[in-house]
């Protein structure tokens, strides 16, 4: 049994109507997520929708995908009434949704993920042969090559969002929503899902896009809707506006975007890696000193995270060596290396940065537990109060109290608070991963000012980031790591998005001059470009 | 004040016991039986003058090993290994009772030490396995508890045997070899210890540095990692806590009335078990924890005399502590580390 | 109605008379011992005009509790079943010196002028079983399922193995232990052990393996090969297979016990043995022939066998006493 | 003669209810429910066995009844559980102590005993070989249990709710759905390996007569990987282990050394599994 193939062309023309959301209402305690939305998708067309986080956009697609039931309103897909009771009805009636985070089944092979619940059979079992040559061939036709005996679990983020498509693909979906889809690629393999997209488009599909970034919309969308507090705010044609207006739009006030900040006064050399090997890191040298932000751009699976864990003291270091403020750390545990003067901001805030059934006072007293808040082992609840009020206080995090569940906040609160608690030690040093990842707009801001402040006030600073334009607004020295590798080094100035982007590719045009740049001499040439 | 009333009344706890002992009248009905009557007397038996005794020394125990298991599982980590850390600790009290050559007085607190040394570090072996051999310390502590059973029975049977016995039983402790009790009672100074060891779990779970960091970790175990809690070590700090407070209530079993090791009589009350669901039903809180002891060693105290007293069987208790377990269980729902990862 | 248990100690018509009450070491279940205890007590009390009470322990924890709360009820005897409360008698007897015990089936290390003991000789019992085995055995390859290694347990598997050489000087024998997690319970298990047995063609098995017993018969069944029970008539649960029982009259200990209490003469032990006819087998009682038990085909070797009783009774031959150390 | 035909058809014996509960305990395992209640719902398989049994006649009725009541008792931890979302180790945990009461508390109600009920009339399940037709059911619903696990439809869907629960409700797969299904067939299959137990190995039913062997189930699934052949092997290890315990109190072990050896040889077993895996698969050295 073969699914259906779109044959969408055929009988409407591009112009028709795929998607017509009307008066969507979705209450929960204590919030209006969706407040009479309307939302039309005309076929063919990439559809951004954008707003700040809470702003209801994921709770509008759930009700889209049938994972929610509206509390008023009506859905009416190529022009009939849909009344969904599950996401297979959803899908039957030719929608897919690819979810923020990736709905797929690690220790399952790529064929199985993809045919999951829409099996081809013999004799009742799945026929794996057939499988796989399905996947070859959606694989061909739109470019999405993935090798279909491969475990999910083992492939890079950029392969397993084609997984997820490839997963729509074959079901026949005629509209695909994705929900922050390039939250976790780099701009290489954002461009290559655009391009997909876009070829998907023009087959007659239409496309849901949800997402923070106003230059994947302003280049990759048709029209953009943009939701506030669970409102339709704006309806615009992409040709016709501009970042400022759609930023403009989902705060309520004028932003202002991608700003470069100023570059720092780099002083002593604070943390120092020479030679550094762990799993899938090699011979890594880097220095970052005091008053400057190094930023590490690279495709998400290039070591970066396993670097910055080694450094962290999560994963062990098997050469080389690492010393923080001239004392050596190569081999020192976690704790050990936060007395010394770290502090992380890890890349997961869910899973790893906090625990989200413990309340906030409590999320926030991780680190600081062993130092300014306990004494001879004791730690009075009272003093974990109050440092959490003050934290609360000085980085704006909205939570009513601080003895609320951690999972009450939002994406960008929970992001403040993890970045508050990390800032609030003072070390010397921050590793700071993927720090604004699904964050809005005005959470962005935010966080990028406390990062320059702290910076500022004399620290070193460590950035992870996929996001080129963050790394290129806030770091002072950029380098490139591909394979496991620091491949290439920019100051400032030098790194613009391309010769970023081709290095992350893994051209290694600099490789030659790393060393001497990686030491982390200033680079006072830079101009501050705001 | 008034929110907190209603808040606890309509909490599932009151909702579970209230089920319990409705589903357990109709059981009485059903058999012909007067529920006021049996109820009756599982109370009278268990909290009147003439029970009370009884539900603090069995009390003592369950509340001894709640608490041993309580504490790993508070930072996510299941120890089914209680019998074996407890019935070591018992047979090493004995040993230390039998011969230590120091004056009684002396001899009762070296051999409470042993006891929890010997638990402790049978409990560690659990954790080693897990730290370096990769076994879940839900297996290891397990599977390792059996020989320990063993080992321990052996001894009782054969070198440290009761001369003439027709029982499994080690030689009598020398006079004066005993925990105090209190009065005629047959509670001794053990409810004090173990008393005791509840307060210090609880201060520790409250206001004190590891006890942050135990919290955390039974929260979200990688979190606690990250922000640089060394998990095998406190795998291994917390193993050896709970060995050591399973063997307490091994030795002070032997400690009390009849001051020597009887094999068997330390596992048959199944302590291990009841203690195992009160630490899970409160989710490890020390004071939850306390209290849900209470009340089973009410149950198993009061189901006793109830069948002394009616026609009606004790299993009826064993029913009713077993349904509002079902009951709390099913709308009850903490964080530990799934399963699978166990695996 | 459920909820009144002793119709004779809730009604006021017969209360007249002494009140006993009866502790056991374990559930009473299915445990024939134990179930003879209850019948003793219950006759005492019927003959006594009086009343009777029966609480069941579990463990020690339930055996603690049970023996205080018939202290504290101050029955006229307090009649406790099994050396699992020795201690717990000393302990009690000394702090309430007006209270009367009777223990059966064991005493308490010192003597005590509220304390009167029964105990029973099984040994000689299971000797003449043995020797039956001896001389049934067609491989002369007798063992035993005991339920736990214990010395209360070996009585019943070493004097099998002497009474099968005393009349058949080759014989081998061999004993299996239950064990496990809970070896009073474990019927699989015992079939289990009598089996591993049966594999080396041992064909005449001595089952002491409390509830296990029935594995043990269910093995030898299957196998053609013959069993030997204990305390009551096993025989109904597998004619053809079981032989004959250990007959130990509890019911007896229990109701001349408590005699010999109320007609003043506590702080004795009476010892019973085939002579005092508190131990016995199936065969040599009267009725072997509606017992459906294998011993009644077998008249010559009953002849034997009571020959041999008569010399133990008139003590010309002296069975070893495993427990007695 | 240590190895010889008795104790391979002992081992068989021994490992029957056993590897029918683990493979019980595996589907659920596999389907992310963890299952900690096989030895209540196995006792409550003993006991339903024995009763349909003795008042019908038929032993295989007491087959059918014993699977029908543990599937029946199994519901409690699938609504608990699945429904409910409650803790399935505190269920499990429950469920075995209530199994414990109520069979005991039942056997008093309906046979009027205590303890152990036996009959010569009670009629058990017939030999063939040797072994009950329950003990070839076993083998071959390992073989099922495989093929339909790594290729049929619904094991690829079970797998992938065990994993992700939520990816396959994103596909229209219902997690409940497949989670209720897994506990259910393992109540199936614990009332099988309970009637096995009581009307197989033996023909009776007493109290708390699995005796540990729901455990030890538990822990084959552990050492098995949820995977029905390698709940076999570790199952047929445990058999091996059990039987050779006995022969070896012939020689002369003490009880207690022959009662500790199917842990000690299991223990010993998970050993060398992880440490071969540990190898094959070097340093995941993060510590979270
Ligand atoms: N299951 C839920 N229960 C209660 N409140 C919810 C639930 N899901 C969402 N909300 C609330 O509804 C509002 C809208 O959430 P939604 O997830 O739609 O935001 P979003 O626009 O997708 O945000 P983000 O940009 O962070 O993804 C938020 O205030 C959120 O707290
Ligand atoms: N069951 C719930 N109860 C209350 N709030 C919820 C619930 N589920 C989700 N939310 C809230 O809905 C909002 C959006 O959820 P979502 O899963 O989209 O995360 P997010 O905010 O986008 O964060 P991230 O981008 O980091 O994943 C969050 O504020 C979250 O706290
Ligand atoms: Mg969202
Ligand atoms: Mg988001």
């Amino acid at each position: 049994m073969t699914p259906p193939r779109a044959d969408a062309a055929e009988d409407t023309g591009l112009d028709g109507v795929a998607v017509e959301l009307r008066g969507i209402t979705k209450r929960f305690p204590g919030t209006l997520a969706n407040d009479a939305v309307d939302l039309t998708v005309r076929r063919g067309e990439i559809h951004a929708l954008m707003g700040e986080n809470g702003a209801g956009k994921s709770t509008l697609m759930s009700v889209l995908y049938g994972m929610e039931r509206p509390d008023a309103g009506t859905i009416r897909i190529d022009g009939r009434d849909a009344h969904f009771g599950s996401p297979s009805d959803a899908m039957a009636a030719g929608l897919g949704m690819v979810h923020q985070s990736f709905k797929l089944f690690d220790s399952l092979t790529v064929a199985e993920n993809v045919v999951y619940a829409a099996e081809p059979r013999r004799f009742g079992l799945v026929d794996r042969a057939a499988a796989r040559r399905r996947v070859r061939e959606l694989a061909e036709e739109h470019g999405l090559v993935v090798d279909p005996d491969a475990r999910v679990g083992e492939l890079p983020v950029g392969l397993r969002q084609r997984v997820e498509i490839l997963k729509l693909l074959h079901r026949g979906a005629r509209t695909l929503i994705l929900d922050e889809p390039t939250a976790v690629l780099t701009p290489a393999e954002a461009d290559a899902l655009f391009a997909v997209l876009k070829s998907l488009a023009a087959q007659g599909r239409s496309v849901v896009l949800v997402t923070h970034k106003l230059r994947e919309v302003l280049e990759g969308s048709d029209h953009v809707t943009v939701l506030r507090d669970g409102r339709v705010v704006a309806r615009l044609v992409t040709a016709e506006t501009s970042a400022d207006e759609i930023a403009a739009a989902m705060t309520g006030r004028a932003v202002e975007l991608d700003r470069i900040h100023a570059p720092g006064t780099p002083g002593e050399v604070v943390l120092d890696v020479s030679g550094l090997a762990t799993d899938a890191v090699h011979d890594v040298e880097l220095a970052v000193r005091s008053g400057e932000i190094v930023g590490i751009a690279g495709v998400a699976g290039n070591g970066q995270s396993e670097l910055v864990e080694a450094l962290a003291g999560l994963r062990p270091v098997t050469a080389g060596r690492v010393t923080l403020n001239a004392q050596d750390i190569t081999h020192a545990s976690a704790t050990e290396r936060r007395l010394k003067g770290l502090a992380y901001v890890p890349e997961d805030r869910h899973a790893v940065g906090t625990a989200p059934a413990a309340s906030v006072a409590d999320n926030l007293a991780m680190g600081h537990h062993r130092t300014s808040l306990s004494s001879r082992g004791l730690l009075p609840p009272a003093s974990v109060r109050e440092h959490a009020k003050r934290l609360i206080e000085r980085f704006g995090i909205k939570a009513a109290t601080p003895d609320v569940p951690a999972t009450a906040l939002s994406g960008g609160n929970l992001q403040k608070l993890l970045i508050g608690r990390e800032l609030a030690h003072d070390a010397p040093l921050l590793l700071v991963e993927q720090p604004t990842r699904g964050v809005d707009i005005g959470a962005i801001q935010n966080i990028h000012d406390q990062l320059i402040a702290y910076r500022d006030a004399g620290h070193a600073v460590l950035l992870v980031s996929a996001e080129l334009s963050e790394i290129r607004g806030l770091a002072d020295r950029v380098l490139v790591m591909y394979e496991g590798r620091v491949t290439a080094s920019y100051g400032k100035d030098e790194a613009d998005e391309r010769s970023l982007g081709l290095a992350m590719a893994g051209s290694a045009a600099r490789a030659g001059g790393i060393s001497h740049t990686a030491d982390g001499s200033p680079h006072t040439n830079a101009e501050a470009t705001d | 004040m008034n929110n907190r009333i209603s808040g606890a009344l309509r909490s599932p706890i009151t909702f579970s016991v209230l089920a319990g002992v409705l589903i357990g009248a109709l059981f009485l009905v059903g058999t012909g039986a007067d529920p006021i009557t049996a109820y009756g007397a599982v109370l009278t038996g268990s909290l009147g003058a003439d029970g009370i005794g009884s539900t603090l020394t069995t009390g003592t125990s369950v509340l001894g090993m709640a608490l041993a298991l309580a504490i790993p599982l508070r930072a996510g980590l299941i120890n089914l290994g209680g019998d074996g850390q407890m019935v070591l600790g018992g047979i090493t009290a004995a040993v230390t009772g039998l011969y230590s050559p120091l004056p009684a007085p002396l001899t009762v607190v070296l051999a409470l030490l042993a006891g929890m040394a010997a638990g402790a570090a049978y409990a560690v072996l659990a954790a080693l396995c897990e730290n370096h051999l990769g076994v879940p310390l839900l297996v290891s502590s397990l599977l390792l508890s059996y020989p320990a059973v063993s080992l321990a029975s052996y001894l009782a049977r054969y070198p440290l045997k009761e001369p003439g016995s027709s029982l499994p039983q080690t030689r009598a402790l020398p006079d004066g070899v005993a925990l105090p009790a209190f009065g005629a009672s047959t509670v001794t100074f053990g409810l004090v210890l173990v008393v005791l060891a509840a307060a210090a779990y609880w201060f520790t779970d409250r206001r004190t540095r590891i006890g942050y960091e135990i919290r955390m970790t039974g929260l979200n175990a990688r979190f606690s990692a990250y922000a640089g809690v060394e998990r095998r070590g406190l795998t291994l700090k917390l193993m050896s806590v709970s060995g050591a407070l399973a063997g307490l209530v091994g030795a002070i079993g032997v400690l009390s009335f009849p001051y020597r090791f009887v094999d068997g009589s330390l596992t048959a009350p199944g302590y291990t078990w009841t203690g195992l669901t009160a630490a899970l039903l409160a989710a490890a809180a020390p004071l939850g924890t306390l209290i849900a002891s209470f009340f089973f060693a009410v149950l198993q105290v009061g189901g006793l005399a109830m069948e002394r007293t009616t026609e009606v069987p004790r299993e009826l208790t064993q029913v009713l502590q077993a349904i509002v377990i079902v009951f709390l269980a099913a709308r009850l729902s903490f964080p530990r580390r799934k399963a699978k990862e166990a695996v | 109605n459920a909820a009144a248990k002793n119709d004779a100690s809730s009604g006021s018509a017969k209360s007249s008379g002494k009140s006993f009450t009866l502790v056991t070491p374990d559930a009473v279940g299915q445990n024939e011992f134990l179930k003879l205890a209850v019948t003793g007590v219950k006759a005492a009390a019927e003959q006594h005009d009086g009343s009777q009470k029966v609480y069941e322990s579990t463990d020690t924890a339930s055996q603690q509790q049970n023996v205080q709360a018939a202290v504290e009820a101050k029955p006229d005897v307090i009649v406790l079943v099994g050396f699992e409360f020795a201690d717990l008698v000393a302990q009690q007897a000394k702090a309430h010196p007006k209270q009367q015990f009777l223990m059966i089936d064991a005493c308490t290390t010192k003597t005590y002028k509220n304390v009167s003991c029964a105990v029973f000789r099984e040994h000689e019992g299971v000797y003449l079983a043995g020797a039956e085995a001896g001389l049934l055995s067609r491989s002369g390859k007798v063992g035993a399922v005991d339920v736990l290694d214990t010395p209360q347990f070996r009585r019943y598997s070493d004097p099998f193995a002497a009474g099968a050489k005393k009349v058949a000087a080759k014989t081998q024998t061999s004993t299996r232990f239950v064990g496990g997690q809970s070896p009073f319970d474990d019927s699989a298990r015992a079939k289990e052990q009598a089996d591993s047995l049966l594999s080396k063609g041992y064909d005449q098995l001595m089952a002491a393996a409390a509830a296990g017993n029935y594995g043990v018969f269910e093995a030898a069944k299957a196998k053609g090969a013959f069993a030997y029970g204990v305390d009551v008539n096993q025989c109904p649960s597998a004619p053809g297979t079981v032989v004959d029982n250990v007959i130990k009259r509890t019911d007896v200990a229990v109701e001349k016990g408590i005699d010999t209490v109320l007609g003043g003469k506590a702080g004795t032990t009476v010892s019973y043995g085939l002579k005092e006819g508190g131990i016995s087998l199936t065969g040599l009682e009267a009725g072997v022939g509606s017992s459906k038990c294998v011993i009644a085909d077998h008249k010559d070797v009953l002849k034997k066998v009571e020959a041999l009783r008569d010399q133990i009774v008139a003590g010309k031959l002296k069975v070893d006493d495993p427990a007695a150390s | 003669m240590f190895f010889d035909s008795d104790l391979l058809m002992s081992a068989l014996r021994a490992l029957t209810p056993i590897l029918l509960a683990a493979l019980g305990g595996a589907l659920c395992e596999r389907a992310g429910v963890f299952n900690i209640g096989l030895e209540g719902m196995m006792l409550m398989g003993c006991f339903t066995s024995v009763t349909t049994s003795w008042f019908t006649g038929s032993a295989w009725l007491g087959v059918l009844a014993a699977a029908l009541a543990a599937a029946a008792y199994s519901l409690i931890l699938a609504v608990g559980a699945v429904t409910l979302r409650g803790d399935a180790v505190v269920l499990g945990i429950a469920m075995n102590l209530l199994a414990v009461g109520l069979t005991s508390f039942l056997l008093r109600t309906v046979f009027g005993v205590q303890g152990t009920f036996d009959d010569p009339s009670l009629s058990g399940l017939p030999l063939v070989g040797g072994l009950t037709p329950l003990a070839y059911l076993a083998w071959v619903a390992v073989g099922v249990a495989a093929v339909m696990l790594s290729r049929h439809v619904w094991g690829l869907r079970l797998r992938g709710v065990g994993e992700a629960p939520d990816a396959a409700a994103t596909l229209g797969v219902s997690p409940a759905r497949y989670k209720y299904a897994a506990v259910l067939v393992s109540g199936v299959l614990c009332g099988l390996a309970g009637a096995q137990l009581a009307l197989g190995n033996v023909t009776l039913f007493s109290e708390n007569m699995t005796a540990g062997r729901g455990w030890i189930a538990v822990v084959a699934v552990m050492l098995g990987r949820a995977a029905p052949v390698g709940v076999l092997l570790a199952a047929l290890l445990f058999g091996l282990a059990e039987a050779a315990g006995f022969r070896l109190q012939g020689l002369g072990l003490p009880q207690q050394a022959t009662d500790a050896a199917p842990y000690v040889v299991t223990l010993g077993a998970l050993f060398l599994t992880t440490a071969r895996r540990r190898r094959t698969r070097p340093s995941s050295g993060a510590a979270v």
